[in-house]
């Protein structure tokens, strides 16, 4: 492709972005934010698919166009069913009312002044001759990583450490929706066009899931990308109103979610009893453990995400923790 | 510098602040959580400028392996925080 | 053929644009929601080209990940509107 | 050869989204946006991505192309199924 013609793709595509985030946040309606961010998810998978991430487009279009946007229109269902004194906020005295027309002038001002900054640090960064001494680390040692996709070397390999805490950050969220909600009702069982979907589609995303597992090591995808695919099957199961959605009871359940943090302490200290540093992995054993660990990593993701879809305990379990209180 | 990354790169800067503005003054909890996650898409698509090299380079693999952390980290957190909504709905209305 | 591809990426992105107007425009849910399945689609389109034009082939899973997430989203759309009106 | 019937199909495809899209703009009502959308799905997606299977000339990625267009296939026919019946239910709810 020539350089005009990206030139012009890149301005569509980006006035399109620009426009839907705007739209998405100036709208009343909360619905109709959500399916404006949900098209702003898409276009921006195509978006980092044309700036040669598709890593990130891969996880992008698993989770910003779709899962991200299924949470978000079950939130606005509830809301709309349990709020009537939306929007019936008290009215305080005119003094007030200044006050907080001056504040908003006062953060809308500090937000493009924000962005002034950002640009100028931005600008300036791409000016400077680029730093590649990172990129160029990661080059040299990918041969010796054990997977061949410099993202997944990153990630499971180079800077473990960090994975290991992002998926602590995880487990910390679930456990935390956990605590706070119980789970929503059960959906209405669906029509037969429904059910004729999930039954094609939840295998293929399961499928899906695995091929993205396997193929992370030397292509695009891998771990987080496999876990929000699996996700999405169990939340077409779920919306097709089925209660059985392969998500297994409390105990088994805070295994799993447990799993890829989990996984990772058991290798990295396995490795530490074998002598070596805490995730330094033997060069021969790399490409093995890292499949390990993607693969709890996976599940755990996966747990993770759905337990978010449900939005808590299941009541049966949530009315078991009562009893053992009382 | 490119073209490219000054397009991509002003346009994330804006995106960014509109994102930050309506997280901090809108009135609705799901327009806020909205916005963070548009504040979240601005950042994340500076990390993908830094890291674009032209067509015809490969891009540095750095900045996309936060992001792609970034993306699954924006999702949970953003399920937690429409879980806490929606707790607080639910003790408002046994008010 | 690369002039090829440039044209239909620019008829595929002009497509999505199309889409985005009546996104924005509505009126009803649904109407928004049947044009984010167009700009899904479209979406999907691009991918494709761009992996043929940027020789990039992993944009095809990502093309199949965006075509099968756009289902997924249309799905909540539906089922949250069945159980919302039913009860 | 090959080359030609290649292009003529990306070329036939892209019409088919535009007509698509435009379909989806001028309609006046949800139902005929629909019959406008489905053009888009169904032939341009099938003949955009016949095109380059034909174009690529690698077994492999023609049969990803071919999955993508049945996935989108399927999905859109299911989606665009379920948007109409709820727009109809909700029009003779109110």
């Amino acid at each position: 492709m020539n350089a005009t013609s990206l030139l012009v793709f890149d301005g569509l595509l980006l006035i399109s972005i620009v426009s839907l985030a705007w739209a998405a946040l100036a709208s009343p309606d909360a619905r109709r934010s959500v399916i404006l961010f949900m098209a702003f998810g898409l276009v921006l998978a195509v978006a980092w698919g044309r700036l040669l991430a598709p890593n990130v487009a891969l996880a992008e279009a698993a989770i910003g166009a779709g899962l991200s946007g299924a949470l978000l229109l079950v939130a606005v269902g509830e809301q709309s069913k349990h709020t009537p004194h939306d929007g019936a906020v008290p009215v305080g005295k005119r003094n007030a009312l200044r006050v907080r027309a001056t504040l908003q002038w006062f953060i809308t001002l500090l937000c493009a002044a924000l962005a002034a900054t950002l640009a100028w640090a931005l600008l300036h960064a791409l000016d400077s001759a680029t730093n590649e001494r990172l990129a160029q680390a990661v080059s040299e040692n990918l041969a010796a990583s054990g997977v061949s996709n410099p993202v997944t070397a990153i990630l499971l390999n180079f800077r473990a450490h960090d994975t290991l805490l992002e998926l602590a950050v995880l487990l910390t969220a679930a456990l935390g929706i956990l605590a706070i909600g119980t789970a929503r009702p059960d959906y209405q069982r669906a029509g037969p066009v429904f059910d004729g979907l999930a039954r094609w589609l939840v295998p293929v995303l399961i499928l899906t899931a695995g091929y993205l597992l396997w193929v992370g090591a030397h292509a695009p995808g891998g771990a987080f990308q496999a876990g929000a695919t699996l996700a999405a099957a169990a939340v077409v199961l779920r919306l097709a109103g089925k209660r059985i959605i392969g998500l297994p009871q409390a105990g088994t359940l805070r295994v799993i979610l447990a799993a890829g943090a989990g996984m990772f302490l058991v290798v990295g200290l396995t490795l530490l009893l074998l002598g070596r540093p805490f995730l330094g992995y033997p060069p021969a054993w790399a490409g093995s453990l890292i499949l390990l660990i993607e693969s709890a990593a996976m599940l755990a993701i996966a747990a993770t995400l759905v337990v978010a879809f449900l939005g808590g305990r299941s009541p049966a379990a949530a009315s078991n923790d009562e009893n053992n209180r009382c | 510098m490119l073209t490219t990354q000054l397009l991509y790169g002003l346009t994330s800067c804006l995106i960014t602040a509109l994102g930050l503005r309506t997280a901090l003054l809108h009135p609705s909890l799901l327009h806020r959580v909205i916005g963070i996650n548009v504040l979240g898409a601005g950042v994340f698509m500076i990390l993908i400028t830094i890291a674009y090299r032209g067509p015809d380079v490969p891009p540095d693999p750095v900045p996309h392996a936060l992001v792609l952390t970034g993306i699954v980290v924006a999702v949970s957190a953003t399920a937690l925080a429409l879980a806490l909504a929606r707790r607080l709905t639910a003790e408002q209305s046994n008010d | 053929m690369p002039e090829l591809l440039s044209l239909a990426v620019g008829g595929l992105i002009l497509s999505l644009f199309l889409g985005l107007l009546r996104v924005l425009h509505g009126p009803e849910a649904g109407d928004r929601m049947l044009a984010t399945q167009l700009i899904g689609t479209a979406g999907v389109g691009l991918l494709l080209l761009l992996s043929a034009s940027l020789e990039q082939q992993a944009l095809v899973d990502v093309a199949l990940i965006l075509a099968l997430l756009a289902a997924v989203a249309a799905a909540a759309f539906t089922a949250q509107q069945r159980n919302a009106r039913d009860d | 050869m090959i080359e030609l019937v290649s292009s003529l199909m990306m070329v036939a495809g892209i019409g088919f989204y535009l007509a698509g899209s435009i379909g989806l703009l001028r309609l006046p009502d949800l139902y005929s946006r629909l019959h406008a959308l489905t053009k888009a799905d169904n032939l341009g997606l099938g003949l955009l991505a016949a095109g380059l299977a034909l174009h690529s000339q690698d077994v492999f990625i023609a049969l990803k192309l071919l999955l993508v267009w049945l996935a989108v296939l399927a999905a859109s026919a299911a989606s665009a199924h379920l948007i109409a019946r709820h727009a109809h239910r909700k029009e003779a709810g109110s």
